[in-house]
């Protein structure tokens, strides 16, 4: 595809892959951590879509959520705190043929990686980005993230986190080409699952902000959520999460929801007295960065030869006094 | 080379303005003239430069052109920062730089001959050839401001010839201010008696899209300007051609870089808009597409950056394109990018530091920041073209060491080279240039993502889709098998790893040949980067007269060539030319304790311990050749008198 | 000093847990000792490490700590990676560093001391206090691993010792695990006699705030380990007292900075989270109010290091902590701060590179990347403070350069300071210590906002608020009144005056002193930073045998004081040692055209055309002063037989 | 105030401040350069406040409008590219006495500077924010710029800008903490001049997108506007933009909006048919990050030792064998 066969062909996989294919490393997060959950989720995905190995790609930044790659047996990037975006960028422009996953914490996507964020919201390159949002920085051991509740005390906020808690649903439709933005919590496997099916299903960047505990520095955090469930907003569509009526028994509270709708998305993320679960926005017909710069061809040696004679060309002078307008279509020589 | 041109010299005595003026229209030979034009901006003298230049090259002259580029965007008119136009220096032997002191001067106004002036770019006594309508302008103030430079330039001693340019072109169209540039190409090439064929030609060229109703008035324009001098003026100059015998490209430093980057088959460049690189991505911008590349405008540097070694990583050859403060901005990455060996290609297009510094001049002030900039140990390759035509080949280069050793490569390149444009000889094509096609085929079982060579520390890269070669990359201390660990001894491992590749490389490289005598003298001149030409010409003067001068030219900054620590030793005196900051010990605080030493000098005295003294500045300017000369000229002297 | 040590090494012969299981009860005298506390994390053998410390120190023995911190978060329990705990060095001679192995070992569970154990880390035929619970286990694994470890250990000659810790805590509290360490700590207090009221105070302290019934159960957990050991151990240790003759304070090298930039009069301390330097800025949040100073968390280092400089520009005092990582982010903004004369402290707390590297281990890598990382000549102060002591007053000082010369002062640390507890004279608080107030009064008419002194280039800033003062910073090349300009000259000039600056400081440095013998010797071991305890040590143990060793610590690395070349020259062999990586001349691919250098090594080079050698690892652990002592000796050994 | 006071009182300028004095170097922007009308209105407000030229502080990035600081007759930090705002906030943070202005072009704020824009505009900072925004990259010679308009042909798109422009009102208005934003073009001085006054007397920070001309590089931006006034959308409300009963007729789509409403801003910032002049949001409620670090007191230089000692005692122990226990209180040694 997009003149890449030459690259697609080479991939001949065509065994089975069970789940346990898709686990990597032993996995070194903290019991209870909410990472587990997203993991479980991601490698059941691979397995349903019996996604090559080989043709996936997990991309991400430093912290706890960013250790995620080296759980998949996939390949993966595990780069610089705040740059996963970009890079996953550059993995997708010229390898349409890879499935390209971006895992990052809330300090590695909305602090550090904001700009990037941003950016690749508006390139809608075709990706699953997953925002592993606990609420706090992790891996160095308890600050502020700007998703820190107001109040929260951290090693950086010993008299409670001063600011507004950013919220990433807000910001993120806020965005030109938003098109796939959705939240879900990773306590809700089956929801969970579903999101991010669809997220792999969207032609463009899925942007999923995925509620997690962090158990080990934030033991009371979403507790309104887990002791309440009248607090999640269930968004139910057609075209949007699929809920199973057990489901919708156990979490009253509901919307019906068009994902196309975008002012009403906006309202409800901004609304915090409740928590909206599913697909906030959808739209599948903003068009994406890798088409742009589709190549028209995979230039063969000679297209490549004859380019740049070209190009010689018309930079060239000759000999015989001639310059371009003489060299022009002299290619050959 | 440098004989014949001496004899010339000899042989037309002295200034050739001045007996030109002597024996009227019989042509003075000298083997190499420098012109300058200039003008407001948007009034052409870019292009008159241009085409004189291109005739020039195509009649057989060795040429080197310069473009005159006012800081400001649109400066305002008739003003000295406002100058715009460009310097010609065309040679009847290999022009490898911009030269000394313009031998012509071309004004519109004579307020943008201000600047030039005041920084002595103009040879004493040298012909102004000066619009004159100025001398008649509506506006009192404009009238005397004319008047007094004019009167100032005479006193000074300089030939200023009125040119009544306007008023004859006025006679071919509307608006003069539009057809001045063709007038002062034909004048010019009655100056130098071009062949008029050649120029009618490139007038045809350049115009046609849009066709006879501009080519016409133009060809005019041009005669007229032939004409009047001819009638008028007594300047005739011979500069005996090199004669051109084989094809040539003409580009400057950033086209030669874009044209190298399509030629090494790359597909991605990522960057960031930054003076005095972005030029190389805009030419790419329109090339790169021909042949499937593309050129990622990105975010920032950063992203650029990124978003490069995410390509890399995939398959896909990559080159980021930046200046001094993008480079910083990328320091954490370029770590990345040695840390976990992916290859990745980092031109640097060098300019006026520190900070936002002289965001258009030239400096060579990046060297140690690229070799020493990541924290932490990261071995990277740092080259340096030293010409136009390296920008072009350097690319190729570049993208070989970058993959075969799975690193960083840094080309140094500058402003100077940015914007210099000369010929070189057209490029031969070649298979090998290009990328191989990305690997796709399995991994064999049981192969390590970093198996390191434990000699070379060089492993076989695994790229996305290949069967088998899964793995997590990762800018943490890794084993062999891509495993992040802490325990004793794999730190080690990676970074002994990592550096062997570069003493892989350095056994590579060839020592660099002297320029002079091999088996030394009395002083060594060494350099780096788009100061070859200069330097090599002021020694090939000083030699001439004798002197026991010769320098050395250093391409490969890190790691270098082995050989090098010999040739030093070979001389009573070793310094380098660089354009960057060092202290000078005629300071009454500086000494030997707290002396701060140009790049170059710096790296030679840490591996060579070798006494090596620095002369440089951070003027902005190219060095002039003249000005090495002289100063290699003083040394010499006073090391005489000393010894 | 080093001569009492080692008599009295001598008065106890042979290796003291030997002796001590010959001689019963007879207390072992020894001038150190090094005990290693290792459980899984959360059983709190931090807090016995630190209480045994403590009570040691106020008792009057010098004491060094050490944690020992996993790398995870929330590692498996009963785990190697997972070993948490501490290391507590105690002597009768002032203790500046970890030192070698450990004399005694106390294990909550076997697998914790694995790691310890391959690495070396444990003294040969030492006793190890074990946790027996595991023996009689409910899981067979369980019980099989412990006893094949226990054995393993016992066959490698170590005196394993089962302690019926879990049994004895049971007879006291519910959960033995939560008493374990203080029932150790009472065994430890037993060994080496310390004063059970001291420890008494210490745990009512400890524990004020939850009252009575948390403080007496630890206090009879503390007896219990104190009775069970003197009850069923042979092992007593006399470490002589060397008397606390003056008030001390206790602290780590990041809570040293924190009081030291409390001490300096700063008002802001701009951030962003980063390990292992987060823990000063912790620190910080926590006590910088009570002074009405603010720690700022920023979005990204970027954003951190700009905002420090807006807070310093508008006159208030501002440092920004980080490590590698984030310095290289912030390389931009350090190039601005030099050009544009913005005084600014950063603070970076070395880690393991390059890239992200080892984030909680210890490297001195980054010297070189602070003093030419910036592109264009960015000429700033770098020091390096080589005791916790030192990272206190090395931020007073910091700011007063950074202030007094309007430049950048890098302080460079590492994470072997920052996790390295100790005493050290508590601070007599003096007014110079602080900050002037801001200056708001009227600049007098035509001063200059970048007055250049001709000679030292120094010239005071102006602060918003000023009447009369108003002028627009720049990073673009400027006049002295702050105006942009691109003439020739202009750069020039800008560039010399901040680097006068550099060289007027270099004035008033004082040449270091050679710890040895000044008058020279076979060897000179030149050092930096953290890694001065370990190689005076190491020299002290070595000149003891008479060897001609000495060393000279570097604290300012840029400028370097006078006189150092004429103490390299002193010496016929010189050498470095660094905890940084370089090439070794054993490497088949390695010669002297290739080598690259340690940081330091280079720097020497460079400056002083010495032939300085060096020997440096990036293990990411404190060289120990044995192994130091080791290479030293084998050294001299092949200098002698070769000589 | 916030016991700055020491500071403040020095500043004892009494004279009247004309327009002059606040001109600081020859302007060097192109003719027709929308930068000129910013400027004069800039000026303008600060003679009407009568700003101390001294306690005026203008902080810019790079780019052609960051040149600004120069040519006003105030301090002035013409800092790195992308840096403005986390720069301004620390000259504001212990400063409350500086007046700060902000002055970035779309590339400086909406590309390198992303990350800051998002996260300056959170912390709610009390100054006025300026974007320059002439759709292009001026200064570096025209290249695009986020909100270059698709299709628009510049030397990084030769073949026309292929992404959608991003929108900074809607972007901006999804961050969380937005308290006031505006949008006006440049060349209606009278609406110009009072957005940047009741931005100056907003009490946090205020953020202005201004449509600049660009004539150099972009002749023909912004001409549907200027051709046609019916594309201009007025915002009028008491508490909103003042619009003159001549300009009311000059430029005929209105929509009376009260600034409070932030579901109906967002709406009207997404329409792309209309260019919305006025304030599309304001909330004075929002608490200022300065505020929540307000200094309790400037200490002095005993109550500094005093802090100092017993943290010393803390951390020490004594010759007597005590500790800190014994240490507290005993500062006074
Ligand atoms: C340039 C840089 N700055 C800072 C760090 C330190 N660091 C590592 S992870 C992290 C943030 C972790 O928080 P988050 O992104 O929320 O991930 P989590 O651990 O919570 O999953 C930080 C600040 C770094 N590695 N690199
Ligand atoms: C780190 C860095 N990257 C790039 C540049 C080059 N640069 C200067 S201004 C600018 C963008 C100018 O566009 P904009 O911000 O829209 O301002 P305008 O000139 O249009 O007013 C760029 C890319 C720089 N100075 N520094
Ligand atoms: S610290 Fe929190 S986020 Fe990190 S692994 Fe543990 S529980 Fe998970
Ligand atoms: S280039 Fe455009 S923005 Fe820059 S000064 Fe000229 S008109 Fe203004
Ligand atoms: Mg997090
Ligand atoms: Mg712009």
């Amino acid at each position: 595809m997009f003149g890449l066969t030459n690259e697609c062909v080479l991939s001949v996989e065509e065994e089975f892959h069970s789940m346990e294919d898709y686990q990597g490393r032993p996995v070194r997060w903290c019991p209870g951590c909410g990472d587990n959950g997203i993991l479980t989720a991601v490698q059941r995905l691979c397995r349903d879509e019996q996604l090559p190995p080989e043709k996936s790609v997990f991309v991400s930044g430093i912290g706890c959520a960013a250790r995620f790659p080296h759980y998949m047996n996939t390949y993966g990037y595990h780069g610089l705190h705040g740059r996963a975006l970009p890079t996953a960028e550059g993995v997708k422009i010229r390898r349409p043929d890879l499935h390209v996953f971006v895992n990052m914490g809330d300090g590695d996507c909305c602090s550090i990686g904001t700009a990037h964020w941003i950016h690749s919201i508006r390139r809608n390159m075709k990706m699953v980005v997953m925002l592993h949002d606990n609420n706090v920085y992790g891996l160095t051991k308890m600050q502020a993230s700007p998703t820190t509740p107001t109040g929260q005390k951290t090693n950086t906020t010993p008299f409670g986190a001063p600011l507004r808690a950013l919220n990433p649903l807000t910001t993120t439709l806020g965005v030109t080409n938003a098109s796939f933005v959705a939240q879900v919590v990773e306590w809700m496997p089956e929801l969970l699952y579903d999101i991010i099916r669809q997220a792999f299903h969207h032609n463009g960047l899925a942007f999923i902000r995925i509620l997690q505990r962090c158990p080990h520095f934030m033991p009371n955090n979403f507790t309104s959520l887990l002791s309440d469930p009248k607090n999640v907003l269930l968004l139910r569509h057609k075209n949007g999460m699929q809920v199973s009526d057990a489901m919708a028994r156990l979490y009253p509270t509901h919307e019906e929801h068009d994902p196309s709708n975008l002012h009403r998305a906006r309202e409800i993320a901004e609304d915090e007295n409740r928590v909206p679960v599913g697909i906030l926005y959808r739209n599948s017909s903003i068009p994406r960065y890798e088409d742009m710069h589709k190549p028209h061809r995979v230039p063969t040696w000679e297209q490549n030869k004859a380019a740049l004679e070209s190009l010689f060309d018309k930079h060239g002078i000759f000999p015989d006094g001639g310059g371009a307008q003489k060299g022009n279509g002299n290619g050959s020589r | 080379m440098s004989n014949e041109r001496n004899t010339i010299k000899e042989a037309t005595g002295s200034d050739p303005a001045v007996r030109a003026s002597r024996n009227g229209s019989q042509p003075v030979r000298c083997s190499e003239h420098i012109i300058e034009i200039l003008s407001d901006s948007g009034e052409g003298a870019q292009t008159a430069g241009q085409m004189f230049g291109t005739v020039s090259a195509k009649m057989g002259n060795s040429v080197w052109t310069v473009e005159i580029i006012p800081a400001e965007i649109e400066p305002p008119a008739r003003s000295a920062p406002g100058a715009s136009g460009n310097r010609i220096r065309i040679g009847s032997f290999p022009i490898t730089n911009a030269g000394d002191e313009a031998d012509l001067v071309v004004g519109f106004n004579e307020q943008a001959l201000m600047g030039g002036m005041s920084a002595g770019k103009f040879k004493p006594g040298c012909p102004i050839l000066l619009e004159n309508m100025w001398r008649t302008h509506a506006d009192p103030g404009i009238r005397k401001a004319y008047a007094d430079v004019h009167d100032r330039f005479v006193s000074e001693g300089y030939r200023v010839i009125e040119v009544p340019m306007e008023e004859q072109c006025k006679k071919i169209v509307e608006n003069a201010q539009r057809g001045k540039n063709m007038f002062v190409v034909g004048m010019l090439c009655a100056i130098y008696s071009r062949d008029r064929e050649i120029v009618y030609a490139e007038i045809k060229q350049k115009f046609r899209k849009k066709g006879d109703k501009v080519i016409q008035p133009n060809i005019q324009l041009f005669d007229s300007g032939y004409a009047w001098a001819e009638e008028n003026l007594d300047l005739h100059f011979d500069v005996p051609l090199l004669g051109l015998t084989e094809p040539q490209v003409v580009a400057n430093g950033n086209t030669a870089v874009a044209l190298g980057v399509l030629a090494a088959g790359m597909d991605v460049c990522a960057m960031y808009p930054i003076t005095p690189a972005t030029s190389a991505s805009h030419y790419l911008s329109e090339i790169f597409e021909s042949v499937g590349g593309m050129v990622h405008q990105a975010e920032d540097e950063i992203a650029a950056c990124a978003f490069a070694l995410g390509a890399s990583y995939a398959g896909k050859c990559a080159v980021t394109i930046t200046s001094g403060p993008g480079m910083a901005l990328k320091t954490e990455l370029m770590g990345l990018s040695v840390m976990a060996e992916i290859p990745l290609v980092l031109v640097n297009v060098q300019r006026g530091g520190p900070s936002t510094g002289l965001p258009t001049k030239v400096e060579q002030g990046d060297l140690l920041a690229a070799i020493f900039g990541s924290p932490g140990d990261a071995p990277k390759v740092v080259m340096a073209p030293a010409t136009i035509e390296d920008c072009f080949y350097s690319m190729i280069t570049a993208r070989k060491i970058a993959e075969t050793f799975r690193t960083l490569v840094i080309v140094l390149t500058d402003a100077n080279l940015a914007t210099g444009q000369a010929g070189f000889p057209r490029p031969e094509f070649t298979r090998e240039w290009l990328a191989p096609p990305i690997d796709q085929s399995p991994i064999p079982r049981g192969t390590k993502p970093y198996a390191w060579d434990p000699q070379t520390g060089m492993s076989q890269r695994f790229i996305p889709g290949q069967p088998n070669g899964m793995f997590t990359l990762t800018g943490l201390a890794h084993t062999p098998e891509g495993r992040v660990a802490y325990a004793a001894g794999v730190n080690q491992e990676g970074c002994r790893s990592r550096s062997m590749k570069l003493a892989a490389f350095q056994k590579t490289l060839k020592t660099p040949q002297v320029h002079g005598d091999p088996d030394g003298g009395d002083l060594l001149i060494v350099g780096w980067g788009s100061t070859k030409g200069a330097i090599e010409e002021a020694v090939d003067r000083c030699r001439h007269d004798g002197l026991k001068v010769s320098s050395l030219h250093i391409k490969y900054l890190q790691p270098m060539a082995s050989g090098i620590r010999e040739i030093l030793e070979k001389f009573n005196d070793v310094m380098t030319v660089e354009i960057n900051y060092s202290d000078s010990l005629d300071d009454e605080l500086i000494n030997e304790d707290n002396r701060r030493y140009a790049n170059l000098a710096w790296l030679l005295r840490a591996r060579y311990l070798v006494n090596v003294d620095c002369w440089s500045n951070v003027h902005g300017q190219p060095i002039k050749p003249g000005s090495i000369e002289g100063m290699i000229r003083n040394r010499l002297a006073v090391t005489k008198t000393r010894g």
